[in-house]
């Protein structure tokens, strides 16, 4: 049953919105901002989910992967496609070097790797060699034509965002279902105790740190191709993770559906919904929404529907 | 002095007590003995508002204390000491011990009554300024025991004093609770050692699957007939 | 014949002090165009970009399909880059004066105009060194995009010139300007402190360099520094205080179109034109006077817009303006204006002065 | 160059009082109830402007902004509370969420109150110079920073010294405990959060003094004041002093030696040192493990 | 195969271990007693790898480990229990036992996992959250089936059976000495119940103020005047 819904979702999400919607720039470009948000969103919840760690510096990977791909592919002329995975694994070096943090915890952990962000986000300003410096990158070449069909387009960059959040939550999926999944959850509250059954806790925390910091990075460098333009206040931007974290614990930050559900159902509201109502001063409404949410369903949007399904 | 009558609570859905009723007369050492996941612990709880009671009345002079919050049961002389995980682990011992005469009509004897405890146990002194964190477990059950006994209660509710103790500590455990009970305190006990908190007691309760197995006065006990019939499973 | 006109702009956010600000003129724009223009008319439909370009792209994308035929508005090079991308896939103009880095008209967007740049602003600045005579300066500048752009210019310009410039960029993060200021007074020596940044960075600058007392002959800052609200808000730090500025103050508006501009502020606003507001008044009337010539051929919906605002050649607030074939507007110079007293005097070129500069001046 | 240094290092003093200033009720939250208030930024923003409407709408001295900021922050704060006391699981992430949202709902409020104008003291008294020989400062600094040093030492002596500031601690040590001990969890807690929203009261009129405020700054505000915090180690207001200082020291000998473009970056890499060197802070304690 | 040569650990100005060495063979039940606070648990962390000592080696089947990382160490075979129990949070107790099994031993065997559950009781609360429904003692069963899951030949059993009534700490002792004889673990057990050691150990060590001051047989270290004096406060044998 639960599987026929599944493909029912996905016939939609591939199907029914490129068709009903696809002629609409306007809704397009929402969902597509929607879903990058939502991608880092996922990244974000795995690492709290799995990882038992908040970051405050997603924005480091975003921006990391989003100026990787954009040099190698403005530079170095390669295709875009491979300038995304590249920017990836951009993001994941950059996380190789926040491995110490590690050793933090909480709150700790979360400002040390903003601390990262920031760090980043001032580098890229001061290596104009590398980076443009605060002028940014522009005229980053957009997607590319795949099978005849040309990405670069509103409904082409949806397919193409869609196609990555999915196979990143199925890849959440398998890992979670893992016994790596159970042991990271073991850790959250209670390192030393999985430590001393033989759990490299270290080692997996960091394997999640990279995960989360490759999915973040694809996100960030998917970006930079859909916008053209790129530079060192816009890539490393707080919204890249206070947006996130919204909406994944909007959506319920345990589950996978949810951040993805989440920054799409925040973001369209606020757009389409709150934006009409209040033209200045709608995040006033989105703020209210997100206190009232916390206090009347705290696991998320999902389990709230998952309730009233029961009721 | 306390009066439990019918009493259930439990843990959301899973319930502990089932109808428990029981009496701890004023002056008087009561016991509760029981074996592992008795209920012992909930019951403890449930007096003290910190695990909610679903039916049943809970009596303190006669007059109803259910749903009385927990930080009230002080104004009532009424002071639990709980297992010794139970400490303020990021404060300092002597901290700990302030804290146990928080309620303000202590406050003014506090001096008296850290020297006491002190007194009590010197192990405690050695480590004044030590995190609470950072004692060994047995020295955790003494700042616990110690602490409790820091707002000199009417009615002294204690889980378990001696896990954890070395021996000689438990001799002076006992001790302690001789002098209290000569003090005229009303107590109740949850302890492991049946044989010596029988020893102390004046009245025993045996506790078994959340419900009041027997009543009886401590010198009719008969511990290994009692150990025969309800400990062996 | 009524047109929609799509504003852009950013309204809360980073930039939303700024946003407004142009938010104003456009409007105004619009008033004075409706009032004078018996012919058409046009409506302003206005979307905040919240500071953001995914936001500022649909929000282009959303005027479009509200049947916007031009987009006025527009802030930050990072906002307007892909704005005006979104704009020029749909064909539809975006003019604008918020941004003023080089890549925005040099990357080949067809129907893109703006009417000032960096160069416009160097050469006021230089002007103005070159008559006080000043051998030495320090450059303060934001790292931020536009500031650093600009800051950097100037510097070379004044090389070539012979004039000693050392620059200090600072992160737009910082409040305390005490050990910048203290490095100019103990090793820079200049003569002039030229400040590149936005209102908060030069209360505090020239907040510090109170403190401090540096031995220089004058102070000098770009946009919203030489403004009658920096005037009334800091008694004590604007004395003297040179910056880029449109008008004097109090303003006295020889043109009809000036006169038009200010009275509908005022009736609109109830305080006193910024220059914000007169850099919007000034971009979206060219906009809506093209769109009125195009209307009248008939070639709105044709790509007509564009073409008329090419052909604009015309005395604006700003100056004269003519776009060139990449949009930008060649005569863009700034002019320069000092605090003295309550009032601002423009004290470069010598052509548009109003009175003459107090040098050496500092609001100490 | 010793001029330069010495100048650096005061300024840096005085900077880092300020910042301590504007940690202090976000570290009192965070050491008591274990919550990271991310709408503190504002609440200190919002005392600011409250202290504008002071000076510009019936032409005072900004201190005398002082108790009605005081009162309205503090119960802004007590609303806080009241939302976050609603939170019934994970309160640790939740509250991230809870307050970042109210935090956004007060920078909005401001925006629309006071417009997004950027706003500062006119007032010539507080920005006189103030010289004891070879170093410059401003009044207001001065001023503050002497009042900074005075409110962390109430506070330091109010949270180790008095019965409540105990009490605060018991309860967010171990609640269950804190209430055998007689303590009302809630009340202190409310407490807690009316006394960190008076710090606020105090670092709002403070910033406009001597800083630019703008409705945007709130959360710059907050990460500043979370830094500092995280620095100091859970709960420590001596820990507050000295990371604040720090902080301030590093960042202005960085303009001084160096470059001010790279002020932020050796304010971090400061952080991340000082973390990397002791995982608890500065005046953070480890716990025992086994 | 554990030793211990010259161990110290110090926190700021205390020296929890004084220079303790000791050594426990494969097959030893070595009880492990002394006042509270004597050092009994930190000799633990140190063994496990949780406290880093300040002097002295720690040799594990003659292997130099005091570098070895905690997870290495238990993978090697020690397995221990936490006086002051550590449940995985977020998991059940299966959950738990699962999660031991699988990295301490790199396998998966469900049959054995019943097989503890059954052993330590445990089984009609396999699917409780082992962090937060579970009484004390249940958690202290929880803590030797999670050791017993990654199958150690070394066992640090840290006062498991302080709060047990009688039966349930007969019924355990008799668990343990099963689990010695069948899986060949040695185990050094830490316990305040005279009797209990009496009845398990053929070895008693008694640590004082951080000094090992007894070693030998029950009889002979309880009959020992100082560890009566500072320990027991009377003779038990
Ligand atoms: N937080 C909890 N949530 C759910 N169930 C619980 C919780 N705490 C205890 N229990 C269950 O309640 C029952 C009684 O536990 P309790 O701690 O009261 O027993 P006890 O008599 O004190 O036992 P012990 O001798 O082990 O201390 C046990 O079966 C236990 O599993
Ligand atoms: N992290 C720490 N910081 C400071 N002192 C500590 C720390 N850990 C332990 N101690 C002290 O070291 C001593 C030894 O503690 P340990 O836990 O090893 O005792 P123990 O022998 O296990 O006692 P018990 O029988 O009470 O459990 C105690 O006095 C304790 O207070
Ligand atoms: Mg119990
Ligand atoms: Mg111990």
């Amino acid at each position: 049953m639960k599987r026929v819904w599944w493909l029912a979702a996905l016939a939609a999400a591939y199907g029914a919105v490129p068709l009903l919607l696809g002629a609409d720039n306007y809704i397009m470009s929402l969902i597509v901002a929607a879903m990058v948000i939502g991608c880092v969103a996922l990244s974000w919840a795995l690492l709290g989910n799995l990882g038992g760690m908040v970051s405050f510096g997603h924005s480091a990977f975003f921006g990391v992967g989003a100026y990787v791909s954009a040099i190698v592919t403005v530079k170095l002329g390669v295709p875009v496609l491979a300038g995304l995975a590249l920017g990836g694994i951009g993001a994941l070096l950059a996380s190789v070097v926040m491995l110490p943090v590690l050793r933090l915890r909480g709150p700790y952990f979360a400002l040390a790797i903003l601390a990262y962000a920031h760090i980043f986000r001032i580098l890229a300003t001061e290596w104009t060699s590398l980076t443009g410096g605060s002028g940014g990158i522009a005229n980053i070449p957009g997607l590319p034509t795949i099978l005849g069909y040309d990405m670069s387009g509103k409904t082409g960059a949806y397919l193409t965002i869609l196609t990555i959040v999915l196979a990143f939550a199925l890849a959440y999926r398998a890992i979670r279902a893992s016994h790596y999944g159970t042991a990271l959850r073991a850790m959250h509250d209670s390192e030393d105790a999985t430590r001393v059954v033989g759990v490299n806790s270290t080692l997996l925390k960091g394997l999640m740190l990279m995960v989360s910091a490759f999915m973040a990075g694809v996100a960030g460098a998917f970006n930079a191709h859909y916008i053209n333009f790129l530079e060192p206040d816009y890539a490393f931007n707080g919204l890249w993770v206070t947006l996130p974290i919204v909406a994944a614990i909007f959506g319920g930050y345990r589950t996978i559906a949810g951040p993805v559900v989440g920054a799409l159902v925040v973001y369209l509201l606020d757009q389409l919904v709150f934006k009409t109502l209040i033209p200045t001063g709608h995040q006033l409404v989105l703020g209210g929404l997100l206190v009232a949410m916390i206090i009347f369903s705290p696991t998320g949007l999902l389990a709230l529907l998952r309730r009233k399904d029961h009721a | 002095m306390l009066e439990l009558d019918q009493v259930r609570a439990g843990y959301g859905a899973i319930n502990v007590l089932w109808d428990v009723s029981l009496k701890a007369e004023a002056g008087k050492l009561t016991t509760i003995i029981g074996p592992n996941g008795a209920g012992k612990t909930t019951l403890l709880r449930a007096i003290m508002g910190l695990v909610p009671v679903t039916a049943g009345e809970i009596r303190l002079n006669g007059e109803r204390l259910n749903g009385t919050p927990t930080w009230e049961m002080a104004d009532h002389g009424i002071a639990m000491i709980p297992e010794g995980r139970m400490v303020f682990r990021d404060m300092s011992v002597e901290e700990n011990l302030i804290m146990g005469a928080f309620h303000k009509s202590h406050r003014q004897h506090v001096k008296r009554r850290l020297e006491e405890a002190y007194e009590m146990f010197p192990r405690l002194r050695e480590r004044r300024t030590q995190l609470a964190g950072s004692l060994s477990g047995g020295e955790a059950q003494m700042l616990a025991m110690a602490r409790g006994l820091m707002s000199d209660p009417r009615l002294l509710i204690i889980d378990e004093p001696s896990l954890g103790l070395a021996p000689l500590i438990v001799n002076e455990l006992f001790e302690i609770l001789e002098r209290l009970k000569a003090g005229g305190r009303t107590i109740v006990l949850v302890e492991q050692n049946t044989e010596r908190a029988v020893a102390v007691a004046d009245h025993v309760y045996l506790m078994q699957s959340g419900r009041v197995a027997l009543s009886q006065s401590a010198s009719e006990v008969q511990l290994q007939h009692l150990h025969d019939l309800y400990f062996a499973r | 014949e009524e047109f929609t006109v799509g504003a852009e702009l950013p309204l809360t956010g980073t930039l939303a002090r700024v946003g407004s600000g142009m938010q104003e003129g456009v409007m105004v724009a619009a008033e004075v165009f409706n009032k004078t223009n018996g012919k058409h008319k046009i409506k302003i439909v206005t979307i905040d970009d919240e500071s953001a370009p995914a936001k500022a792209v649909a929000a282009v994308e959303k005027l479009a399909s509200q049947g916007a035929v031009a987009i006025t508005g527009g802030y930050g090079s990072n906002n307007i880059s892909p704005a005006s991308d979104a704009a020029n896939k749909l064909g539809l103009v975006y003019i604008t004066s918020g941004g003023v880095d080089d890549s925005l008209v040099n990357s080949g967007r067809k129907n893109f105009f703006r009417i000032n740049n960096t160069a416009g602003y160097e050469k006021a600045v230089q002007g103005l060194l070159a008559d006080m005579g000043v051998k030495s300066v320090s450059i303060v500048f934001s790292t931020k995009e536009a500031t650093s752009d600009l800051a950097n210019s100037v510097q070379k310009v004044l090389a070539t010139k012979g004039v000693k410039a050392v620059t200090h960029s600072f992160d737009p993060a910082i409040t305390d300007f005490k050990p910048i200021i203290n490095k100019i007074k103990l090793q820079d020596k200049s003569e002039a402190i030229l400040m590149v940044g936005y209102e908060n960075d030069y209360v505090g600058i020239l907040r510090a360099a109170r403190v401090l007392k540096p031995p220089v002959k004058a102070m000098i800052g770009v946009w919203s520094l030489a403004t009658p609200k920096m005037a009334s808000e800091f008694p004590d730090l604007m004395p003297n205080v040179y910056g880029t500025a449109l008008l004097p103050f109090p303003a006295h508006f020889d043109t009809a179109d000036g006169k038009a501009f200010a009275e509908a502020y005022k009736a609109l606003y109830k305080k006193e034109p910024d220059y914000l507001g007169q850099f919007g008044y000034v971009q979206s009337m060219l906009l809506f006077e093209a769109i009125a010539r195009a209307a009248d051929k008939g070639t709105v919906k044709k790509g007509g817009v564009a073409e008329e605002l090419r052909k604009t050649d015309r005395d604006t607030l700003i100056g004269r303006v003519q776009f060139g074939a990449n949009g930008d507007n060649p005569n863009f110079v700034h002019r320069m204006g000092q605090h003295q007293g309550k009032n601002i005097v423009i004290v470069w070129p010598k052509e548009t002065a109003t009175g003459s500069m107090v040098y050496p001046g500092l609001p100490w | 160059m010793t001029e330069l240094i010495l100048q650096a290092l005061y300024s840096g003093l005085l900077q880092g009082g300020s910042y301590a200033l504007i940690a202090l009720g976000l570290a009192l939250v965070f050491g008591t109830m274990r919550v990271i208030n991310l709408a503190h930024g504002e609440l200190v923003l919002l005392a600011a402007y409250i202290a504008y409407s002071v000076e510009s709408g019936l032409g005072l001295n900004p201190a005398w902004a002082i108790p009605i900021a005081l009162l309205v922050v503090s119960a802004t704060s007590a609303g806080v509370y009241w939302i976050v006391s609603r939170i019934k699981q994970d309160r640790e992430i939740n509250s991230l969420i809870l307050t970042f949202g109210i935090g956004v709902i007060l920078t909005n409020l401001i925006l629309l109150i006071w417009k997004a104008d950027v706003r500062s003291t006119s007032s010539s008294w507080l920005q006189e110079a103030f010289v004891v020989g070879p170093l410059y400062s401003m009044r207001s600094e001065l001023i503050f920073f002497v009042v900074s040093l005075l409110l962390m030492g109430g506070l330091w002596w109010w949270l180790s010294r008095s019965w409540y500031g105990r009490a605060l601690r018991a309860v967010s040590s171990n609640r269950d405990a804190a209430k055998l001990m007689g303590i009302a969890p809630g009340r202190t807690e409310l407490v807690s959060f009316i006394v960190a929203g008076m710090l606020a009261g105090f670092a709002g009129v403070a910033l406009y003094s001597y800083g630019v405020i703008q409705p945007a700054y709130g959360g710059a505000l907050t990460v500043k004041a979370f830094i500092i915090t995280v620095l100091a180690g859970v709960g420590s207001i001596p820990g507050v002093l000295i990371g604040a200082v720090l902080l301030g020291v590093a960042e202005a000998l960085t303009v001084t030696l160096a470059s001010s473009a790279l002020q932020e970056l050796a304010g971090m890499t400061l952080f991340l040192l000082v973390l990397f060197v002791m995982p608890n802070g500065l005046m953070g304690a480890a716990r025992r493990r086994g | 195969m554990l030793e211990l040569n010259n161990l110290s650990v110090r926190f700021g100005g205390l020296t929890a271990v004084n220079a303790v060495t000791l050594t426990v063979g494969t097959h030893d039940v070595v009880g492990l007693v002394g006042p509270n606070g004597a050092g009994k648990t930190t000799l633990f962390n140190a063994i496990s790898g949780l406290v880093r000592p300040t002097g002295g080696t720690i040799r594990f089947d003659r292997q130099d480990v005091i570098r070895t990382p905690i997870y290495r160490r238990a993978r090697l075979g020690i397995g221990r229990t936490f006086q002051i129990p550590q449940p995985m949070h977020e998991l059940t107790v299966r959950e738990n036992l699962v999660v031991a099994q699988r990295f301490g031993t790199g396998r998966i065997d469900d049959d054995k996992i019943d097989e503890i559950l059954e052993f330590t009781s445990l089984a009609d609360k396999a699917h409780r959250d082992a962090a937060t429904e579970l009484a004390l003692t249940e958690l202290k069963a929880l803590e030797v089936a999670k050791a017993l899951a990654t199958t150690p030949r070394l066992l640090l059993l840290d006062e498991v059976l302080a709060g047990l009534e009688t039966s349930g700490k007969r019924r355990f002792m008799g668990m343990l000495k099963e689990m010695h004889e069948r899986f060949g673990v040695g185990i050094v057990i830490i316990e305040h119940d005279i009797e209990t050691i009496n009845s398990l150990c053929q070895r008693v060590v008694v640590l004082n103020f951080g000094q090992l001051i007894a070693d030998g047989t029950p009889d002979a270290v309880f009959n020992d005047p100082e560890v009566i004096r500072s320990y027991t406060g009377a003779a038990h044998a």
